[in-house]
């Protein structure tokens, strides 16, 4: 990764998401980006979030972060997004009570969705056990 | 307010779900703002609220909706295999770029029938 | 301070002032406070942001970051703006050559411009020598 | 692109200056977006290059900036010196909450001469 330039730390739990995207929009503001590859790039970083946020949710991480490092240059943009929720090892998807299972709203999914919004996801395990998420954005030079 | 919310990009604070019941079986739910990890619940709940009062079809109005993950993708489309089971359907109003996007991108444009307005929606499920 | 719950790092350049003040609007959407109350935080985390990045242009800190920190509860929202330049000692304002003196807009003009806009404004010394600003907003509640 | 810019948030994007010169002695400085430390030097070019062509009073149009620091204050109070040095002034144009809300917080209202319309601003500078 280039110099980090931001960083970002939230609690990892639903409503801190979108303070995540803001920032990341302020961000997007300083680079050559159309206004959908910034909406690309947005909901991207979000699905990266909403994953932390449901490992936090399953293994009841109370006290569990999200971090957000972002690089800009002129030739691309790159997000990390790293969590402090121990990877659990795969487990099957657990049937809530509930009547209206989201049972599509799985972690594949999301990882399928950032795929087809940036130009690279990379998923790897943290130091100290967390995920991080790679996502790269490449720029069009005076697009 | 609805300007000056807008013009602040669109945080949570400006979320909302609305429920109607034009026919005893169709249930309406109109959404404004941002579909996330956060709010899409409460989506779910006005959805599971039609299915408990006996409808089979609904209507999701996301014609305010500028912004949807795939938490609100799964709760949609859990929704459609519940109307599915009981006879009726799921139909989305939009024209938002932004929300076509994402159905184009996930392949959902082709599994919910997607309307430019309202009329047009319960014009479909009246013809059923 | 009550438990910390957002950090954000940014390079202390003019550039990314914008960035704090979005991600202060994301979190602010979390708190029972008005749009005018929201407005005059963000305005005020914008005058500290701007004073930072006054002071690094001063010293020719390239290398400089903002740091904020932000808390709330239902009560209040505290906000900590931080950088790591050092605090020169009282100067004489130089005049530029450039014909049209901004010489209204100064450090003082900042304080006094902040402690208009929230409840309580702190300027103290970082560890390590830089400044913090620490503005505290109350919540009305049910407000 | 205008409407989904400023349901953005206002990023500094959507900056923008433009610069016209309806007589010899008025420049007229429209501003779009945020004024704040990153954007108002080139707020303060533009009103620079009408005192150097001559003006002796400006007419700044905030009506589309809904963000204005102390940056952009100093910018304004910096060019009112310098135009009544010239025995002109400097007009606002503005009818936003949150931009009258500085200036009053600041005492800058009574400062400024402030219109709700260029038109307005106009003809105040056409009477002297
Ligand atoms: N294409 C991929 N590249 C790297 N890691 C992946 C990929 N797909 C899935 N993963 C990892 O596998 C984990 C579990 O995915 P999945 O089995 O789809 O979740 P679920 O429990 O919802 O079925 C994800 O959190 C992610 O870390
Ligand atoms: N009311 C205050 N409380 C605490 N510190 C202050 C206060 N007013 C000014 N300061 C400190 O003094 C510094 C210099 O202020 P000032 O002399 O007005 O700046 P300038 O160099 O523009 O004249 C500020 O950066 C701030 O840290």
């Amino acid at each position: 990764m280039t110099t980090p330039i931001i960083e970002l730390r939230v609690p990892c739990s639903p409503e801190y998401v979108s303070v995540v995207r803001l920032a990341v929009l302020g961000l997007c503001g300083r680079i050559p980006l159309s206004y959908d590859e910034v909406e690309d790039l947005r909901l991207a970083v979000g699905e990266a979030c909403a994953s932390s946020v449901y490992r936090a949710s399953q293994v009841d991480s109370n006290n569990a972060h999200i971090q957000v490092v972002g690089a800009v240059d002129s030739a691309r943009i790159v997000l990390e997004i790293r969590d402090d929720v121990p990877l659990a090892p795969e487990t099957e998807s657990t049937e809530e009570d509930s009547g209206l299972e989201a049972d599509f709203d799985n972690q594949q999914f999301r990882v399928s969705l950032m795929q087809l919004l940036v130009d690279s996801v990379e998923i790897g395990e943290a130091e100290g056990g967390g995920q991080i998420v790679r996502l790269v954005k490449n720029c069009e030079l005076n697009g | 307010m609805d300007e000056t919310q807008a013009s602040r990009g669109g945080t949570t604070m400006d979320f909302g779900v609305s429920s109607e019941r034009p026919s005893p079986a169709i249930g309406l739910v109109s959404v404004t703002g941002e579909i996330d990890v956060y709010t899409s619940p409460r989506v779910r709940s006005a959805m599971l609220e039609h299915f408990e009062a006996g409808c089979t079809s609904l209507v999701v109005d996301l014609s305010s909706v500028d912004y949807l993950d795939s938490s609100g993708l799964g709760i949609l489309v859990a929704g459609l295999k519940r109307a599915r089971e009981l006879g009726g359907e799921v139909l989305l109003v939009t024209t938002k770029p932004r929300i076509m996007r994402v159905l184009e991108v996930t392949g959902l444009d082709k599994v919910f029938n997607i309307s430019a307005t309202m009329d047009e929606a319960l014009q479909k499920t009246e013809r059923k």
